[in-house]
């Protein structure tokens, strides 16, 4: 008689390779609270996959347990939505940076956000390309000055927390990689809410950055779901009207929306026929259904 | 007396040609017949001209029709781009000049016009259905030919049953007043072809068989964005994916189209996606990235006329050096034509096969031409390729078989690979060039000996795959005559196989003794063999011709720098209708009597 | 007694190499003499291990050294990935053993190693400053080579300048303490090497002479996206842009920035974009789009090590069958390696004429190694190339020259080109298949026989392009000896050639007379001209042999679809790191004593 | 002596070619509302570029005086960028369809929108792929069938106004074919709008969509701008309220926001210096330029 023991998963089953981030990178508390709060949900390495785009953040994968795949600049997304149908039993986590996921994976973004998948979604927000040194992001703030823009940001900053409210996703939040017990917290309710979850991180890059740096955002941010706070986490219009205050001012940080809809994959006609299409294999077409459809074509 | 069947139906967008043809084809296969059928349409969805061709016999018919004999001509516009290209002497039009005010048409000498009221029939049975009179044009049709009545009733019953009884009768009615008026009014063309309705076929189209074909090779995930000539392959697995357990997902775009099937392969999916040329464009990023990862993905390319958008409505050979190009750098990838409707049912198996087996994106070569037309097919063979998954690891992995490398070196190049949800089998998959374990070294390994010896590695151990399949892969063969025998070979790729053929048939009575080398397997690619044809016929004395459909004879050029022999002579066609055998034929007979005039 | 200056800086992300390496480069400059400058770095911004070398003369330097005789080896790494791979007998090493804990180092024998206290040095000056050590260094190699301090200072005067007096100050200090401590403490390296103050030149990479060459072309649009290693063309004219009259647009992919740079072509923009392989593979569509519409455009491909995202930070010539296979269809397009870090400057001029005479996408043929080296050059000729602009209309086209057609036919198959703004000449620019006047022959015209005639029309008018302008293109011109005085001709392209050069020359010292035909204009190709001399030289019995940085040889593979020449035997490097002369000089050993090892 | 006189610009001038849409189709209330408004503008037809995708309603430039440019299928916004900023002094209108712009194209308009660039973008919004025959696109509502969902739509559609509000554009409004004196009204107030002026316009695909009609729109949609709404286009959270309301119930018609913000071409750096770049002329570097630049290289 064998007797099955849970075994516990520990933080040690979410380490893997040494981030190769530059030290004091924002990204190293986004990495330890995500860590703790995979510890929380005790969900199996095996049964995970965390995906991202290029960009330091991007390297995340390879420096957190489970399995993962490091797709294309500005990609993560479609991968993660192919990887998530295929076998709705695995948790999908993707992460990236705010150029990979609001310049050239706008389109991805929000069209995963509306699909509302089971997928947790974490952008890196530093508000700069870091790994191609240096340039403007789509949430840099007007005039900064990098290596794209000698002379001066012109271009508005957009709000990935209001766009991603408004395109449909069910769980919004935004968090700051210097408040660990937070960011841990949101990050397990991310992950435990049934769709499509996404979190701005904000994460400073202490190498290129010299505006929004940690002291900056400690300034600036306050919790938005604090004990006092009368926010309505299931008040979208309260929701998008947070959104709408940007840097200039202060910065609230915390939940913003969430709700409940339906799930992709619980919608979709095959997976309610099949359920998992990995599980059940790869097969030929059963002759029933194979003389239905010749039946189409007589 | 006619020893083939050639009908073409005429009409705007509109008139329901495509539908009425599709009857017409179904008719022909019901009486036991091969039917080959195409379609002309162009981008507009309403009022455009559209015309629908048949062509049938009772062996295989792999071509369309060199001339039609029996013509429907709706509209106006369809003497023009139907009836005075297509027709000669002894042809019939049946049109109605009353009902679509067509006075006085133009037609090729001795042709014969048949004027009937269709319209005006139609009214009188029914004046609320405003296309009717398609069906009292088919009933005139199957009447002229001497097609059973009661053939046409039970398709007609069968398809507008979901309609209701009233519908189902009056489009009875008009079949048989179309029928009946033919049979009063005029004679039925003779013919010597011998109807048979114990035979049973399917009539269907190549985008289709490749899907079915897919299908039965165990697809599970097929991802897509509507786009002509490809749709039609996202149509049919979006309505039986579902029935055999195929997810089928359209995406926003073709660039999240093609992430989204690496994806679903690195999940442990059977997983394929398709477009068309513009679209496949944006899917080049994609191609690579699912080769460094060693993802088996099946992308469908169904080529259009080119370049950019084009002639979205019109085919081309136009997109092999895109295909050969896709993504930057050197990997392991495959590219396979289709070559036929049936050969698209069992590519469809055999290339998701030759994906999991080597695991490497595998590109099918397509174009309009090959995926919108129909033949009748009988026996296909649904349990003749096995679903093969190569070295799939989908059961835990047990310690003592520690550590697990996805990207192991081995002697044929392929690693085994495991699947998220396996236990002991974590790893990264990472488009960076990795180790081994699927650790980056572009990062701060790069550089460094060691990291550069990982590097060279895994080019070898990717690139050795290529070599591997193309030992496995059917060497080409000739069709004909040997170079003894033959006095020209022709050479050609993909979809120009059946009309080349049929064309090198046509000419063995000007003497020709045709052989043909058709292509299929594009990458990896038997330069040797090839090259080894092409000199044996040389030397033999036979003339090589080439025929493909683009400008600058992209197969030819390709041929020539696989094998170092250049097919100088080619004939070449780009303006986006397909090519008919006659025209093969020409070509032919010119260049054997002193050169291809271009 | 050294004939020749060869430095390596090495250390740690973060050590500040590369301005140290740049310091010194234009120390070495300014003291009149020729330097080559070439970096390595890795995907990571802190912490990776990276290294900047130096080569200079008198005379022109146009490839790295083979070996190092100064190495600054600062961290542990360096040792590994520097001293080892690239010192022999005779080297000196700088290093700090207390500062960076480095004991006993490995190093090849006959190096020696010069153990200074750099570290402590910098913090005994001010301890504030992190990095002063490697101000350090370069006072310590400055005196190495009795350069004159006085440069050195000049140099970091201008450097520190904006962060203020004290900096500056305790620069000039480290600087000094750095060039003290070896006249003090060790003998000078030994070398025939004569300074010259007095002669001048700019210190510049490939990717900056091009951005420079375009801006003097009259460049008024560049888009772009960052991609290592084409970022630097965009920093560059995002900084001297809008000092020129060029706007500068970072757009948010690569999709849309080669979009935006069609679009900018269209409104009458000298437009160019840029980017490395990834980013290309997304361009793709848009390529075929500006060729159809005729939209002058120069799209810059700056290839990096494939597929994938492959080696970010590491160079490949891989890129070529994206290059050639991007965009379905056919339709005309150019594409021009850059050859040099001279040739950029003019090349740059150069394909914006060739875009805008005629009207059609040029691609420009770039790697990292090519990009990212840096040359001394002198005597640019701002005025050589002028501003040509073709059949451009700016003014108002007057009553009676109307119809004005955007696609007329015309011999040369260039028809005059209008832009929004000017009376008269209002069209529609579309993507799909036109007429003369731009209106759609892909809706409701198409099938019809005169649409059918029309996109013949378009066809032939575009592709005759092609003819004029090869024939406008300078032939290809073989370096060195002709095939009779040759025993080797060595086929390269783009950025292989001054190293390939470097490498023969080197090699007449084993008897090798070494010609180098280096491929410059790849589309349209002298497919006739490189097929005569490769024969040429082959029935003079002179071997050949193909150098080219990937792993299929794919130029030599698109030779010999162009010519039906094989070159067989090959030197193909894909690991990454740029090709050393030595290296290729030892290619051509093994190839001339028997065969090449791969 | 020449006596310029200012002819006026009449609707002829905007004519171009005959449509070749469906009869029927909600585009053509399109085209003749946008005919009448740039009349109403008083613009140079030859100072004009429309820009549009692929699509049935991309077809719109050959239908339209002026100079056109049919792109790519999604590829409409960066073009008309490309085209802006060259020259400014063009009126530049975007046309395309829901598909074009809000599938493939969607990261392409919402960077255009926080640009805000002084262009105008029309989406003809008629809720389908209309040029490809039928499927589903990203304003589809749940559970239609579509020859791409067969076993209806699962997809939840999405708020195009919504979003732009989002994005940052400082113009949006909605209105529908049919109601052609408001159509007329808004394309006029987004032509003259001074920034990034977005129109969904309701469409009806007569041919496809037999969901979302002409009938059916008449019943739903109520003008936002009526003399007795209170609604505030100056209010930004208002109009992202009102963008909140989907088809499920009542259809809000008009302008959702206005603001102003400086445009991109006032902010760009070449452009403050050199103004309108193509009438300057492509040039060498001049003399004192070169220096500068050689000087940075020594
Ligand atoms: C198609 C493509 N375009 C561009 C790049 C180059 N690239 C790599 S990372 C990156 C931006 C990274 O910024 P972000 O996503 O914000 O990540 P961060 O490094 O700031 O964490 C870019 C542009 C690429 N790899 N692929
Ligand atoms: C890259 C690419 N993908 C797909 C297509 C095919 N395509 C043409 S139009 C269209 C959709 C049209 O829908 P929409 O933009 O809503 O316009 P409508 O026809 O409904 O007006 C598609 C998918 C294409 N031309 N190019
Ligand atoms: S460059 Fe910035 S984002 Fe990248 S690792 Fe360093 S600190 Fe982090
Ligand atoms: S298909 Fe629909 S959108 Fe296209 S023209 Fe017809 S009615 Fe209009
Ligand atoms: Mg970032
Ligand atoms: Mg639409």
């Amino acid at each position: 008689m064998t007797e099955t023991v849970e075994l516990r998963v520990t933080s040690k089953d979410w380490q893997s390779h040494r981030p190769t981030w530059c030290p004091g990178c924002g990204d190293f508390g986004v990495l330890s609270a995500t860590r703790k709060a995979l510890v929380n949900t005790q969900w199996q390495p095996k049964d995970t996959v965390i995906v991202s785009g290029i960009g330091c953040s991007s390297n995340f994968p390879h420096f957190v347990g489970g399995y993962g795949i490091h797709t294309l600049h500005g990609r993560s997304q479609p991968v993660a939505q192919g990887i998530k149908l295929s076998n709705p039993d695995l948790n999908v986590i993707v992460a990236g940076g705010d150029g990979d996921g609001l310049a050239i994976g706008m389109g991805g973004f929000l069209h995963a956000a509306r699909r509302n998948m089971d997928i947790t979604y974490l952008i890196m927000d530093n508000q700069v390309y870091g790994l191609t040194v240096n340039q403007a992001s789509p949430t840099s703030t007007m005039d900064r000055k990098t290596r794209s823009t000698p002379y001066g940001n012109i271009e508005h900053p957009i709000s990935p927390v209001q766009l991603a409210i408004s395109a449909g996703a069910t769980f919004v939040a935004r968090t700051f990689s210097k408040e660990g017990k937070q960011f841990e917290s949101i990050m397990q309710a991310a992950l435990e809410h049934k769709g499509f979850a996404f979190i701005d991180a904000l994460s400073p890059c202490v190498t290129f950055n010299k505006v929004n740096t940690y002291d900056w955002f400690k300034e600036r941010v306050y919790d938005l779901n604090a004990p006092d706070s009368d926010h309505d986490t299931s008040d979208k219009i309260a929701a998008l009207t947070k959104a709408d205050e940007d840097f200039s001012g202060q910065i609230p940080i915390g939940i913003f929306y969430q709700t409940q809809k339906p799930t992709y994959e619980e919608l979709d006609p095959t997976i309610q026929k099949f359920g998992n299409v990995i599980t059940r294999g790869a097969l030929k077409i059963d002759p029933e259904t194979r003389n239905k459809i010749l039946a189409d074509f007589r | 007396m006619l020893d083939q069947i050639s009908i073409r139906l005429s009409g705007q967008n509109g008139d329901g040609i495509f539908s009425s043809g599709d009857t017409l084809a179904k008719i022909l296969t019901r009486s036991g017949l091969k039917v080959h059928g195409a379609r002309s349409y162009q981008s507009i969805i309403r009022g455009g001209h559209v015309s629908y061709s048949i062509r049938a016999n009772t062996g295989d018919v792999r071509a369309p029709a060199d001339y039609i004999d029996v013509m429907v001509a709706i509209r106006p516009d369809s003497f023009i781009a139907d009836v005075m290209p297509m027709m000669k002497a002894g042809g019939k039009v049946l049109y109605d000049s009353k009902g679509f005010r067509i006075k006085d048409p133009e037609v090729p000498e001795g042709v014969t016009l048949i004027d009937i009221p269709a319209m005006q029939m139609a009214r009188d049975i029914d004046s609320s259905i405003k296309i009717l009179y398609n069906t009292v044009f088919v009933g005139a049709v199957v009447a002229m030919y001497g097609l059973e009545l009661e053939v046409h009733e039970t398709m007609l019953k069968g398809f507008f049953q979901r309609k209701g009884d009233k519908v189902v009768q009056i489009n009875l009615e008009a079949a048989r007043a179309g029928y009946s008026w033919v049979e009063e009014n005029t004679s039925k063309v003779e013919h010597s072809v011998v109807f048979d309705r114990s035979k049973d076929g399917i009539y269907i189209g190549g985008n289709e068989t490749l899907a079915l074909g897919m299908l039965n090779g165990g697809l599970q995930s097929y991802s897509w964005y509507p786009m002509t000539p490809a749709t039609p392959v996202g149509s049919f697995l979006a309505t039986y994916g579902p029935l055999s357990g195929c997810i089928v997902k359209q995406m926003e775009d073709e660039i999240n189209v093609s992430n989204y099937a690496v994806g679903a392969a690195f999940a442990g999916a059977r997983s394929a996606c398709g477009t068309s040329g513009g679209g496949f464009a944006l899917m080049s990023e994609a191609i690579g990235f699912a080769s460094i990862i060693e993802a088996p993905v099946v992308f469908i390319e169904v080529a259009r006329g080119g370049p950019s958008t084009g002639l979205p409505t019109k085919t081309e050979q136009g997109d092999l050096n895109q295909m050969l190009g896709a993504s930057q750098g050197d990997f392991p990838r495959a590219i396979i034509a289709q070559e036929g409707i049936a050969d698209g049912f069992y590519l469809g198996q055999e290339s998701l096969n030759i994906a999991e087996k080597y695991q490497m994106p595998v590109i099918i070569a397509s174009d309009l031409y090959m995926g919108e037309h129909f033949e009748t097919l009988d026996g296909l063979d649904f349990d003749r390729i096995p679903i093969e998954r190569g070295k799939l690891i989908t059961e835990d992995i047990a310690d003592d078989e520690l550590p697990y490398l996805r990207y192991k070196l081995t002697d044929d190049g392929i690693s085994p690979r495991v699947i998220p949800g396996v236990a002991n089998g974590m790893h990264d998959a990472g488009s960076d060039e990795h180790d081994e374990d699927g650790a980056l070294v572009s990062d701060k390994r790069a550089g460094f000996p060691e990291a550069i010896e990982v590097r060279i590695q895994q080019m070898k151990k990717r690139m050795k795959k290529m070599d591997g399949l193309l030992k496995e892969l059917p060497p080409p063969e000739v069709w004909g005559p040997g170079p003894d025998e033959a006095n020209l070979l022709v050479v050609s790729w993909g979809s120009s196989r059946d009309t080349v053929r049929e064309a090198l048939t046509q000419a063995e009575a000007d003497g020709v003794k045709g052989a043909s080398l058709n292509i299929k397997y594009i990458l990896p690619f038997h330069g040797k063999e090839v090259g080894e044809i092409l000199r044996a016929y040389e030397s033999a004395g036979v003339k090589i011709l080439g025929v493909e459909a683009n400008y600058t004879g992209q197969m030819m050029r390709y041929i020539r720098g696989e094998t170092g022999f250049e097919i100088k002579d080619k004939y070449l066609r780009y303006e986006g209708e397909y090519i008919l055998p006659r025209e093969v034929r020409g070509a032919i007979e010119q260049f054997m009597n002193g050169g291809l005039q271009q």
